[in-house]
């Protein structure tokens, strides 16, 4: 068939590389064990509770008989055994300012295993290396400001020696960034910026674009009003990395503010997918998604690389899940968008302009400053928030998608230190429906084979191993399907909403395991934590208001005081 | 003396006069005394009481005037505050519209329309002294707030979002649009009895072509009344809503319109001039003759023109609107209904001049108000043809020009003719002339200084200054006409002043009148000056529209009708036969006690929604001792 | 602080006698619509006028004229009633006449209005309580920018206003260059601009919008079109960092002190969106929404008691020492 | 009878008097002195400033100030942390759990010198009347306190009940997780 399955394992959310690439540190991606047959004698095996409140996202790293948690902020670095003792912890020092910050529940993501090493960034801007084998720190640097609104988000990406980091802080207005750190010491040694003059950027000879609307010199300053690139937002999302092209790959963020009349222009290089010499930074091409964002989506959501023919021919492909609600499937090697389907109820784009790639947009969900615009789907959080996963048994897509809407109402709102200046009213809306989905996509036909509907909206990513596809939901069910057809085969409920992604490997007992972290948080699940009251609709980014609604109101009460990791095991 | 009482149940069958003036002053005059003026519902007290409270809000209303002139005598004079200008210009408005205006044309109808078609009450007379005490709280409530510097400061149209609940803070947009609730509520309740009294209780033989002009005025305006006031009762309702409960009606976020407001608010708006005109055409057609010396010309086609007006005063409001960027289509319909209403007026000023130019004048105080009301009125119609063209309303629209424009209709189409009225029908009310020689000053101060006040702002119009700014910059070069008009604005007041110094003077010393001091010819005339509580001993009955002219010598009367208790004759609407005999409700103080109730109410729920369900527990009471039989004469059939 | 009251209440009182100035009169037309405005109101004039003469004429022959005399009620004869009818029935059928003329008039220059062709500059303005706020829109985002309280418009050619609302109505009126349009929340207008000479033309809000409604003017400012491109391209840069050591202190206050909270300063940390931006503040002639001349003086004033100067006005009394009063002063007076 | 519907309709108005006074101007020594706040070591509750206290603590029983609150809570960016008070990135204020307390001299000095965990300060953002004015309409979001004076609704998308309609309750059951 000629597919090419990357790993999947490597706990990372956003940080998805090939394990073949990682080298053997990696655990294994086929526990022998673990599978379609094997799944209903699963058993709980035991649970670490890691006192911390917040939402759980990502996955544990596994090396050997060590399994290693990064708790949310304040985080914690924990190593345990395959018992579930404690072995070591770090505590980094924390900045408390970074909570004002931490927009969208502030989940954080990592720990990334590599070379014997955990790397690691923090909410509050450190980016830090840690020895497995002791917990001793290795290096520890601040690379991001939270004077400038910046914090560390998503898991950092480790690959030929250097760790990738993207910033994140679009709703602060921070300019969004990526930088590449030396492995070994820490040192940065590049830092592209998705706004303002190509120097900055790294937009070069070397750059090449699909489309033509993405040529000329410095857009990213003149695809804006003057001067307002300088917040303009566009922080990288996961990052992933082909070492064959020698490229990173990933998706930036929507642009700020989230009022469009205040940023006319189409915004470069936000909400778009950015392709970057992997050594240098330099800018190799550029897709927008959705230029001059008018519904804050940006294009920052987890991606998949895939190898395999389309149409035909032995291809590289990017399978992207654009926040507007269609998957688009590009040739990673120039950007070209391939296929673009959508995935989930759309009404805010109607399609793709063949000739640039922008998407067309429906002009009754335009938005416009003081101006309410209902029911515009998808929300603004997109259909896919968690890592999808390719089934190699069967070459689907797993698609864990949510079917929000959202009225919007932007706003004027300045940019003031030290404030989140977003500039809109929102309120999420459950269509009617099921709210969620597991959407098994194929690429083949370009529509998908199988959808597994939900009641809430699926916030956790995917496992797709052994011919199944395992995820966790908000009202903390784990479950388990065959991904040929999307039949259930094992469910268990968790004492808390699972925004993590599980992961599988195999102990040096030989037998297999399931990790998972449970704790319900993030843009989907943070008004089941409390502190959030929902009688105003536009809490949490809007979530309130969809919280309220019947088909949302299971998530009450999944707020378990703290997260905890849950570990199965075959017997 | 020793002449026999007619006994309790017995019809007058031509008793003596002085017996049958003794068995009606008996039943039907209102207690003496504190107790009787709180109970009263005698439409004449009633009245005369509506009367003179408009005027005292007229005083009121011009103070604050010639205040708002005293700041704009400058520029960046700060005599008044920017909070209290504001303040000063909405109660001004307001009370001038909803204190004086209307409520001082209904009053007039109220004393008026029973004697002119010769019955003895008015159709519900205890609604009606409701009407009064709901109106006087109202009226309260408003300068009670402005007192305490929680005064309305939103304009007297109050337009939102500027009055709704984010950009009103506080209480004054509410003290407001309940204000007006108050009024309207007065405003209603007496159409609701114009109506039914003109309808039913005609003297018997006043068949339709036979109504006093001034009645048919009031006629119509008391349908415009119950057509159009609906429109700013939901407008001022949801707007109270839209504020204290947290409803959207007008705000667009939410799926609400701003224009909503506009155009409920001028359904109502434009009509409430005409409410207010119409009985001042009625006023003048009533009284031209009586001093033509000879019947009114064109009695059909006035009438006609009355109710024209009335029906084409509904198809105009949206030439309040034409800034707002409505559809041009929609926009040249509205100018062309506008320009319209001009053949009705003009149908009417045509028909007064055919009568004068036919008549033999007699130069009066009455008939000079008449003459300086044609004068000015006609040019507030023209600049009222100017304002309905919707390119030209674009420059002038919310100008000076506009104020000119709606003095020069209000005060010369309304107020020139009410004074006229009041010189007229003064000596009916109290038995004693005005002073003719302070007459003419009244007329010459009033008509010069109005004239000197208001024309230059058609000017300061053009010229660019917007209404309702409380000050304006020095270099605008508004400065001097400014100046000139407001110490234009002393000549106008010192007419006002010395008609109320002359209205307060004649009440005791002024030369007693007689029955019919000018020898007019309508029914009113035919009693006593100031008429007896019954009105007339026996019902006239009408042969002809000018019945104290064609029937000189003594008018035919009817018999027949109880004397021991309050009884009234009902007759057909287009001819009115006599159909029935019907009792008329005895004084009661049960209008008042739930007019207090009423407004504890209204005014309560301007602080808390829950006022309007505990309030009107006591509202409810109120109406079932109102309602509840009492065991008199009146209650029988 | 003592020196900076006195200052200001010095020029607050003083103030306006120095004024800007700037026609704002309807009758002193420059603009395409206000001279079809003011060619409509003189036929309007004329018409209505004759109307009036015309009835005070036959109120004073009617009046006057000779008549038998005696007070005793007459009834009218029928010829003369018949003669009347006709005078009064011709007389109706001539209003029916010239109303209808006028309001032919009238829909032909409604047309007239309407019928500008739509080219050249578009500039989105806002109105808020109680100030302007212009965005100068273009295809090429790089030249969008934001001023408030005085529109720049080329010479002869259109120039299209949209009117968006903010918080309450307000109404956009030149006189001398067209009608007034109403700037209403959740609804879209827009009027066309079109001025025939170079000039200043004052405007004023005139719609009732609370408590300083009073002072909420603008100034539009017709310039030969290269002067309109030279000043566009000025306003588009940001602000150049201060020379003088004075005003660089200035700078340091204004970024130190609440005054970024609300203003926007292009180039500066400063992005505040609830005041005017102030990148070219003293490039414009007027401050204060056409209150005061762009002075230092006056902005010294302005900023040392607002106040006072414009009581309910939405800028605070930021409290600052005599010294830093005059640094930024002296950095406002700076933003060419 | 006659006497007592303007007397009754005065004692009322009297008692909505103090909320609807509109003072534009603050004096800058009186603005200073406003200021003159003393905390608790703790930073949490203390005494108010005395011209506060003379001036009959008008910021929390005027519908003005309030309003002038709530614009600037919109205007400060308050809401991109806290929503319209249900919280989000920062706590939410509508339910009755505070982490420093319902104290309005508390709340003052929680916007004027910010907390730890991400509340900035606003000393350089507002003057002190304006942060009184933003206090004291935190306050009214809150179900600690009846208030005499509402706030105003806002004319954007209706996030909670209206304000007008009296101070929030919440259901004071359950304390927050964090």
């Amino acid at each position: 068939m000629g597919l090419k399955a990357y790993a999947f394992e490597t706990s990372i959310r956003g940080a998805l590389v090939a394990g073949a690439l990682l080298g053997s540190q990696t655990a294994r991606a086929d526990p022998p064990a673990l599978g379609l047959e094997t799944i209903g004698r699963l058993e709980l095996a035991w649970t670490f509770r890691t006192g911390n409140p917040r939402g759980h996202a990502g996955a544990p790293a596994v090396s050997g008989d060590s399994i290693f948690v990064l708790t949310p902020f304040p985080h914690a670095l924990v190593a345990l055994d395959l018992q579930g003792h404690e072995r070591w912890r770090v505590v980094p020092d924390s900045d408390p300012r970074a909570e004002g910050l931490a927009t969208g529940g502030g989940v954080t993501d990592g720990p990334v295993l590599a070379g014997g090493r955990l790397y690691l960034t923090t909410l509050d801007g450190h980016a830090m290396a840690v020895e497995a084998a002791t917990g001793r720190v290795a290096w520890d640097r601040a690379v991001a400001s939270l004077d400038a609104g910046e914090t560390l988000r998503n898991a950092p990406l480790v690959q030929g020696g250097r760790v990738y980091v993207g910033s994140a802080g679009d709703d602060a207005g921070a300019r969004g960034w990526l930088a590449a750190l030396d492995s070994g010491t820490g040192r940065e040694l590049w830092r592209r910026l998705s706004t303002g003059p190509d120097g900055e950027v790294g937009i070069g000879p070397q750059f090449r674009s699909a489309y033509p609307t993405e040529a000329g010199a410095d857009l990213g300053v003149r695809t804006w009003p003057p001067e307002a690139w300088r917040q303009g937002g566009g922080s990288p999302g996961p990052i992933l990395a082909d070492a064959e092209l020698g490229v990173v790959v990933y998706g930036t963020g929507h642009p700020a503010p989230w009022n469009p009349d205040q940023r006319p222009g189409s915004n470069r290089w936000t909400s778009g997918l950015f392709a970057r010499d992997a050594a240098t930074g330099a800018a190799r091409w550029f897709t927008p998604t959705n230029p001059h964002d008018e519904h804050a989506y940006g294009a920052a959501s987890p991606n998949l690389l895939v190898d395999r023919p389309w149409r035909g021919v032995d291809r590289k492909l990017l399978v992207h899940p654009d926040p507007n609600g269609f998957l688009q499937v590009l040739d990673r090697e120039t950007g070209l968008i391939l296929s673009a389907k959508p995935i989930v109820p759309t009404n805010a784009v109607s399609g793709l302009d063949a000739g640039s790639g922008a998407p067309v947009r429906a002009d009754a969900k335009r938005t416009h400053a003081d101006t309410m615009t209902r029911d515009i789907c998808p929300a603004w959080t997109g259909p896919v928030l968690a890592e999808p996963a390719l089934s190699a048994e069967t070459g689907f897509v797993l698609l864990p998608t949510s079917r929000l809407c959202m009225d919007l109402e932007p706003r004027d709102s300045g940019v003031i230190p030290g404030t989140l200046s977003i500039g809109a009213n929102v309120r999420l809306k459950v269509p009617a429906g099921p709210a969620g989905a597991l959407v098994a996509w194929d690429l083949e036909r370009e529509a998908p084979a199988w959808t597994a509907e939900e009641p809430l909206p699926l916030a956790g990513g995917v496992l797709a191993t052994g011919g199944l596809a395992i995820y966790g939901t908000l009202d903390g069910r784990l479950k388990a399907l065959d991904a040929r057809s999307g039949r259930s085969l094992w469910e268990y409920r968790a004492p808390s909403g699972i925004i993590g992604r599980p992961v599988a490997f195999t102990g040096p007992d030989g037998r297999a395991y399931l990790a998972v972290l449970a704790g319900v948080g993030g843009p989907l699940g943070q008004a089941a934590r409390g502190g959030i009251d929902v009688r105003d609709a536009t809490a949490a980014g809007g979530l309130a208001n969809a919280v309220r609604q019947a088909a949302y109101r299971d998530i009450l009460g999944q707020g378990d005081e703290s997260g905890s990791l849950l570990v199965f095991r075959l017997p | 003396m020793s002449a026999p009482a007619i006994l309790p149940g017995e019809l007058d069958r031509g008793a003596e006069r002085a017996i049958l003036h003794r068995q009606l002053e008996r039943t039907w005059a209102t207690p003496a005394g504190f107790w009787g003026a709180l109970t009263t519902v005698d439409h004449k007290t009633i009245g005369l009481r509506y009367i003179v409270t408009a005027f005292g809000f007229l005083a009121l209303g011009g103070v604050l005037a010639l205040a708002m002139r005293w700041q704009l005598a400058r520029p960046e004079s700060r005599v008044l505050s920017a909070d209290l200008y504001n303040q000063a210009f909405t109660v001004h408005g307001a009370n001038m519209m909803f204190l004086f205006a209307v409520p001082v044309m209904e009053a007039m109808a109220v004393y008026l329309v029973p004697l002119m078609i010769g019955t003895r009450n008015i159709a519900f007379p205890r609604l009606n002294a409701f009407s009064y005490w709901i109106y006087l709280f109202g009226g309260i409530l408003l300068w009670a707030a402005f007192a305490l510097q929680i005064g309305p400061d939103v304009g007297w149209f109050a337009y939102v979002p500027l009055s709704g609940p984010q950009y009103s803070s506080g209480k004054r947009a509410d003290i407001w649009a309940q204000m007006i609730t108050f009024t309207e509520i007065a405003a209603l309740a007496i159409a609701v009895e114009i109506v039914v009294t003109v309808f039913k209780q005609r003297a018997p033989g006043m068949s339709l072509d036979r109504i006093p002009l001034f009645v048919w005025g009031a006629l119509v305006t008391s349908f415009l009344v119950m057509l159009a006031m609906p429109a700013i009762m939901i407008a001022s309702t949801s707007l109270i809503l839209d504020r204290l409960v947290g409803t959207h009606f007008f705000n667009p976020t939410e799926g609400g319109d701003v224009l909503l407001w506009q155009h409920l608010f001028w359904f109502f708006g434009h009509p409430e001039v005409y409410i207010i005109f119409l009985p001042a055409t009625g006023m003048v057609s009533s009284m031209l003759p009586t001093f033509a010396r000879r019947p009114v010309f064109g009695y059909l086609p006035l009438v006609l023109s009355i109710v024209a007006i009335g029906i084409l005063s509904f198809g105009l409001w949206v030439h309040h609107m034409f800034t707002t960027g409505l559809p041009r289509l929609g926009e040249s319909f509205f100018t062309a209904s506008s320009m319209a209403i001009a053949v009705p007026a003009g149908v009417q000023i045509f028909c007064w001049l055919a009568t004068l130019w036919d008549g033999r004048p007699v130069w009066r105080t009455p008939l000079l108000f008449i003459a300086a009301f044609i004068v000015t009125f006609v040019l507030g119609g023209l600049t009222g043809v100017m304002v309905a063209s919707v390119p030209l309303d674009l420059q002038v629209h919310d100008t000076y020009f506009v104020v000119a424009h709606f003095h020069y209709v209000l005060i010369g189409g309304a107020v020139f003719p009410l004074l006229g009225a009041i010189y007229y029908w003064y000596p009916k009310m109290t038995g004693r002339m005005l002073s003719e020689r302070l007459g003419r000053w009244v007329v010459g101060l009033i008509f010069v200084g109005f004239h000197l006040t208001f024309f230059p702002m058609h000017f300061l119009g053009l010229q660019g200054m917007p209404r309702r700014v409380y000050t304006y910059q020095p270099e605008m070069g508004w400065g001097a006409a400014n100046l000139f008009v407001s110490l234009s604005s002393i000549l106008l007041a010192a007419g006002f002043a010395l008609f109320f110094l002359d209205v307060i003077r004649s009440a005791r010393r002024g030369p007693v009148a007689g029955d019919n001091p000018w020898d007019a010819s309508t029914l009113e005339w035919a009693t006593t000056s100031p008429p007896p509580p019954y009105n007339f001993a026996r019902i006239p009955v009408v042969t002809s529209a000018n019945p104290l002219w064609s029937e000189r010598e003594a008018l035919p009367v009817v018999t027949g009708l109880r004397v021991d208790r309050r009884e009234i004759v009902i007759s057909s609407v287009s001819d009115a036969t006599p159909q029935a005999r019907e009792s008329s409700p005895r004084d009661s103080i049960w209008p008042l006690v739930t007019a207090v109730a009423a407004s504890v109410m209204l005014i309560a729920s301007i602080f808390t929604p829950w006022a309007v369900v505990w309030g009107a527990i006591p509202v409810a009471a109120a109406l079932i001792g109102w309602f509840w039989p009492k065991g008199l004469p009146e209650d029988e059939a | 602080m003592r020196a900076g009251r006195r200052l200001a209440i010095g020029v607050g009182l003083g103030l306006g006698l120095g004024g800007c100035s700037g026609s704002q009169s309807a009758l002193d037309a420059h603009g395409a619509q206000a001279s079809a405005l003011r060619d409509l109101m003189g036929l309007f004039t004329v018409v209505c006028g004759t109307v009036w003469l015309l009835v005070l004429l036959a109120l004073a022959v009617a009046v006057w004229r000779r008549r038998a005399s005696g007070r005793e009620p007459a009834e009218p004869g029928a010829t003369s009633e018949r003669r009347l009818g006709i005078v009064v029935g011709v007389a109706v059928a001539l209003t029916v006449l010239t109303i209808t003329g006028l309001t032919f008039a009238s829909y032909r220059t409604t047309r007239g209005l309407t019928g500008i062709a739509d080219e050249g500059v578009t500039i989105r303005l806002r109105g808020y309580q109680w100030w302007w706020e212009a965005t100068y829109q273009d295809q090429a985002p790089e030249r969008v920018f934001r001023t408030a309280n005085e529109l720049r418009i080329p010479v002869g050619r259109p120039v299209r206003v949209e009117l968006a609302g903010v918080d309450v109505i307000h109404s956009f009126w030149v006189p001398s260059l067209a009608g007034k349009q109403d700037i209403i929340p959740g609804r879209q207008n827009e009027i066309t601009l079109k001025a025939e000479r170079p000039g200043i033309y004052r405007g004023q809000c005139a719609e009732f919008c609370g408590l300083q409604h009073a002072h909420m003017a603008f100034l539009v400012i017709a310039e030969l079109p290269e002067n309109y491109e030279a000043w566009r391209s000025a306003q588009l840069r940001a602000a150049e960092p201060p020379a003088d050591p004075e005003a660089a202190r200035g700078r340091d206050v204004f970024l130190a002190k609440s005054c970024k909270a609300c203003h926007a300063i292009r180039g500066t940390p400063a992005g505040g969106v609830l005041g005017p931006d102030l990148t070219h503040v003293a490039s414009r002639e007027t401050i204060a929404a056409g209150l005061l001349p762009t002075t230092r003086g006056s902005l010294a004033a302005w900023v040392a008691d607002p106040q006072t100067v414009k009581p309910g006005s939405k800028m605070p009394l930021v409290p600052l020492d005599a010294d830093e009063l005059r640094a930024v002063s002296a950095y406002l007076a700076s933003l060419k | 009878m006659r006497a007592l519907a303007p007397a009754v309709l005065a004692a009322l108005a009297f008692a909505g008097c103090q909320r609807e006074t509109r003072d534009f101007r603050t004096d800058p020594p009186v603005l200073a002195a406003l200021d003159d706040v003393a905390p608790l070591p703790n930073r949490i509750g203390g005494a108010p400033p005395d011209v506060y206290v003379a001036l009959g603590q008008p910021y929390q029983a005027n519908a003005y100030a309030l309003s002038e609150g709530k614009r600037l809570y919109d205007g400060m960016n308050c809401k991109g942390c806290h929503a319209d008070g249900g919280g989000g990135t920062g706590p939410a204020l509508l339910d009755g759990w505070w982490r420093y307390g319902p104290d309005i001299v508390s709340l003052y000095v929680t916007l004027r010198d910010g907390r730890p965990r991400g509340m900035p300060s606003y000393a350089d953002k507002l003057n002190s009347e304006q942060l009184w004015q933003v206090a004291a309409y935190v306050q009214t979001i809150g179900s600690y306190r009846a208030a005499t004076a509402a706030t105003s609704r806002n004319d954007q998308m209706q996030s909670r009940p209206s304000e007008n309609r009296g101070p929030a309750r919440a259901p004071l059951t359950e304390p927050p997780s964090r």
